[in-house]
């Protein structure tokens, strides 16, 4: 507990989360990679074809892991950004700003893969049924996630601007995971986050949730890069940062 | 406490009023928006009856999105805002004030008008009972979460289309439960699932966005 | 209202304040104390950062070091020191969709509630207002609107004024009178900061002022 | 002459790009508000192709609207209008600029997006490359007409919604044949005449409405 | 650029001006002239009307009765007064997007096309604003928007200057600077009129200066 405290603790200095980070990336970036490698050989080429969408459902591997990021990341944003309001934490607000762009790519990719998945699944391209709609809504709500904290000059108005409408936001997670639930629509019902356990062969359930994690370790490889350069841009005028940049100078 | 959210509650309504148009205005705005469908569709009465419902939400949600903009910006840019902090006088107290008020001279002669353009769009007597129900609980909650908008991007220039962008996303859920009732009713389904989901939306709302907004606001004021 | 005075300890405390911009310190270290009667007159550049240190007295922007105290308490969501001060700012704080005397009245509501309506007339009488008690806000003169500003001072009954340039453009008479106002203010045990670039006249005055200048720094932020 | 206009068309340009947001912002509006339809109606493939044309257009034109309100403001409020009559450059030279980099920047955009929303909407390709041929067509005509509302409402505190008022009816002409003739080619009706007169209202408002606006605009200085 | 200077006709000419605001004429009939090496400084109480004379000085406004006169013709649709003159008013003029340096390369082009970028730096010294050029102007304080409004001025290179309140908000050391820029604009056959509640302090600017005072009025208005 107390070490657990403690690197709590560390991690909340933006200049002891330079140096755990620069510790952690290079093994998020390897795991990551190997699991993606792994995951995409038992996906592509161990896993049956299936009987009824041949092989164009092999792009799940793909759809899935993303969808799921892009609900995942918005609730580690809005949870920093809670942190950030309550705490007063630096390293918190960090965080959620840092996880914005990423919610963003995987929400776009999300929206690019199912889409191409649905052309030749339901025919249309898109489709305004609510679970797909409300992904894109998620969409919007990353945007303007983004858009509202480049709108403020002041950093400190901007993260605790930001945070408000992250926590405000967060009620459409559940909106879009329960979508499926409430109304009904074309997409797919939950087939793995079931209550019930996965209706879905092993052998194609073992690769999605190989690469779903593989996946994760990548967004946490971005988020700790992109962090690091916040965090650097942010203390570029404390000593720390100034003796690191004499330090590469002299290399 | 509740004679100073009164008196702010009246002045805000004075103020609307004085500025006439501004009561007028999403009144008019919606008018407008309902009648431009009908010029951009056809006048078909099975078409208008389908999308009737949905067109009205829609118009409504629109409209009192173009007068969420102005709720704090006079006072903000007046400096009278911050003068808030030295008197008894709470943010959230102001807030709501606002909110209520806006709500009054904007939402609620659009709820009253409601059932004119129900009718202008041939939905029958049950789907404009439950259009006006909808808006009845539905719109006190775009109000609330509006507001927060509204505080988090007044220090902005560009605030008005951002607000936009920001709050879309959270009014959805309003409106799908709100529209879908009307055509759920249309077509003979009960709705009391969806009327209790925007009450209880209403009542959430209700009891965190005064706070989220005067924070927002005590935060706009940090320039 | 105010607790028992100690009149040891002084009423607002500034110590160490520094104020930034876009990561930049405007000045050098600033303290000072003010107790009854006194009068802060904080001059410097233009530019060197009066309004930002006068608005992180009002609390609404964070200092970036250094405390501001008031009671010996720090300022931040205190309300013993908000209820005991009243601002003036480069922008006058009347809403612009109401008349001046609704004005006033509006922030005799807020500051003493049920207070005597009648109390208003005599007050823009004071500031030579009267004749535009039922014009709006929005048409007055420039000097007017200031004018309409330091009513509403008056009107708040609060032991500390903090006023940024409360003068500019009012005019010759004006300015007595609310030199003489801020004289009548200090005898009765007030307090007021204030910047401004001229100089004060009225000689009264000048006997209850400690000048405050700030100096330019702008270097980089230091480490916290 | 023309390097006057160019220069301040580009200043505009700069300042749009620089606030960020007003580009992307009516087009995020846009994008929104079409989708917004879909959630008040249902997701019936029919439906939605028969109300695609007039959804779309309504969504541009108060997209455009809602940019319309800070078109003139800006340099109004900051005293910038009133120095150009010290300046060789006329007002109706400062009007037209202002549109054109006004229309570049929010409508232009949103013409490149209106395919893909054509498609969420189920449009076939002709109903598509009309939309788009209506919409090129249109665009100037409403930000030509917009602009002399916006003038108009210059010097008043609730410009916005008056504005919105004011242009509504104005627009109506616009969208009617722009809307109609996405219709008309789905039902596979020749749209000649639509868009000859559409051709017609742009060529009639460019000769016309930065006149209009320059005259409204001098008048709002005089305060 | 001008005619012929015919230095027996005073360039600006206003004849028994009356201003009106809500059918009150604010003051009475004003007349005076202004010539090159001139300075026109008018006061009067708060309220009494300068800025709105200013604004019809400027065409804005129409007069209520009476006639401003520009070499002899009425101002309004001249060209010729237009493109002689410049304009301060309450509003400082800048466009809140742009950097102080925008600012002024906007405005120079539109004054003088292609006239040279090089300039500004030097004008933004002068007035001690070197270090805001790439600062937002929205960002600038009260008194450094005000000194970027003088060098809007002297990039004008008009004759006739018309100032409302141009020291308002600006410090001791801006406004001896600024007094001496109106000297070198007056000493070049410049003209000024200005509002301006303070004393003018430079010797030799009070020189050329004449006092033109405005007295209330607030008759209602008469028959046309
Ligand atoms: C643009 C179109 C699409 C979007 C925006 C989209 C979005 C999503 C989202 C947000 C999830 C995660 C839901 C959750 O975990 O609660 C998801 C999961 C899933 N999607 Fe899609 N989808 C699209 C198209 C498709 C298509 C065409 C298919 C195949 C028929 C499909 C199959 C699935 C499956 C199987 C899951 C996993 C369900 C689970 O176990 O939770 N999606 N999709
Ligand atoms: N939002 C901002 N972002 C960055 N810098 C700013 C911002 N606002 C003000 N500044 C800068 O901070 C400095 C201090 O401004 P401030 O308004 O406090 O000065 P001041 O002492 O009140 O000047 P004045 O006498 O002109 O009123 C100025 O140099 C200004 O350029
Ligand atoms: N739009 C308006 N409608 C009605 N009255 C107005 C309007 N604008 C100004 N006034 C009145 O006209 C008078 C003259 O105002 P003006 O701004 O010209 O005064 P001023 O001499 O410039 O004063 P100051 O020295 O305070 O700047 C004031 O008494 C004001 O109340
Ligand atoms: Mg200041
Ligand atoms: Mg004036």
């Amino acid at each position: 507990m107390n070490v657990l405290l403690k690197f709590y603790h560390r991690l909340g200095s933006p200049r002891e989360f330079y140096k755990i980070s620069s510790a952690l990336i290079p093994w998020l970036g390897w795991t990551s990679l190997i699991l993606i490698l792994l995951a995409s050989y038992l996906g592509l080429v161990v896993a049956p074809s299936d009987y009824q969408q041949g092989d164009s459902y092999r792009i799940i591997y793909v759809h899935v892991p993303s969808a799921w990021l892009s609900m995942f990341i918005y609730v580690v944003l809005a949870v920093s950004a809670a942190i950030g309001l309550i705490w007063r934490m630096k390293m918190a607000y960090v965080i959620m700003i840092c996880s914005a762009a990423p919610g963003a790519w995987f929400t776009m990719v999300a929206l690019i893969t199912g889409s191409l998945w649905g052309k030749p699944m339901w025919g249309t391209w898109w489709e305004w049924d609510a679970r797909l709609t409300s992904e894109l809504l998620l969409m919007f709500l990353y945007i303007g996630i983004i858009a509202l904290y480049n709108s403020f000059d002041e950093r400190r108005v901007a993260e605790k601007s930001t945070a408000i409408l992250a926590i405000v936001g967060v009620i459409n997670v559940p909106i879009i995971h329960y979508s499926v639930e409430w109304w009904n629509t074309l997409h797919q019902g939950s087939t793995v986050m079931r209550a019930d356990g996965p209706a879905m062969d092993v052998r194609m359930l073992w690769p999605l949730l190989i690469m779903a994690f593989g996946f994760n370790l990548y967004y946490g490889l971005t988020l700790m890069q992109r962090a690091r350069n916040q965090v650097l841009v942010q203390e570029a005028r404390s000593s720390w940062v100034q003796s690191l940049v004499t330090e590469r100078e002299q290399q | 406490m509740t004679s100073t959210l009164y008196r702010l509650f009246l002045r805000d309504c004075k103020h609307h009023l004085r500025k006439q148009s501004d009561i007028l205005n999403p009144l008019c705005f919606f008018v407008i928006i309902c009648s431009l469908f009908p010029l951009g569709l056809s006048a078909d009465r099975e078409l208008l009856n389908t999308i009737g419902g949905g067109v009205i939400w829609v118009s409504v949600l629109l409209s009192m999105m173009m007068g969420l903009n102005q709720i704090f910006r006079d006072d903000y840019e007046a400096g009278v805002l911050e003068q808030f902090l030295f008197t008894h006088t709470t943010l959230t107290q102001v807030a709501l004030a606002k909110i209520a008020a806006f709500w009054c001279l904007s939402a609620l002669p659009m709820i009253i008008l409601a059932p004119v353009m129900g009718t202008a769009y041939h939905l029958n007597g049950d789907q404009i009972l439950v259009l006006m129900m909808g808006l009845t609980l539905g719109t006190p909650t775009l109000a609330l979460l509006g507001s927060i908008g509204a505080a988090l991007t007044l220090n902005l220039k560009n605030g008005g289309v951002l607000l936009a962008i920001l709050i879309l996303p959270l009014f959805a859920p309003v409106l799908i439960f709100g529209a879908g009732m009307v055509s759920a009713v249309g077509m003979g389904l009960p709705v009391n699932a969806q009327l209790s989901l925007l009450g209880a939306l209403m009542f959430g709302s209700l009891s965190l966005a005064p706070f989220a907004t005067s924070f927002a606001l005590k935060n706009s004021l940090d320039y | 209202m105010s607790p028992t005075i100690d009149s040891t300890i002084p009423d607002l405390q500034v110590i160490n304040a520094v104020v930034t911009r876009s990561d930049l310190e405007l000045f050098e270290p600033v303290s000072f104390n003010c107790t009854r009667g006194q009068v802060i007159h904080m001059v410097g550049q233009n530019g060197v950062g009066k309004t930002t240190l006068m608005r992180s007295i009002c609390g609404f922007r964070v200092l970036h070091s250094g405390q501001i105290l008031w009671d010996n308490k720090d300022i931040e969501k205190n309300k013993n020191f908000y209820l005991n001060s009243a601002y003036l700012g480069h922008r006058d704080a009347h809403s612009p969709l109401q008349t001046a005397w609704e004005s006033l009245h509006f922030y005799q509501q807020l500051y003493t509630p049920g207070a005597n309506k009648g109390d208003i007339d005599p007050l823009l009488n004071k500031l030579d207002l009267l004749a535009q008690a039922d014009v709006s806000v929005d048409h007055l003169s420039f000097g007017q609107k200031r004018k309409l500003a330091i009513a509403r001072l008056l009107l708040s009954e609060r032991k500390l004024w903090l006023l940024d340039e409360p003068f500019s453009g009012v005019d010759r008479a004006g300015r007595e009178l609310i030199e003489n106002i801020f004289v009548q203010h200090i005898s009765s045990m007030g307090m007021i900061v204030l910047t401004n670039h001229g100089r004060l006249q009225n000689s009264q005055l000048l006997g209850c002022v400690s000048e405050l200048e700030l100096f330019q720094h702008n270097i980089m932020l230091k480490e916290l």
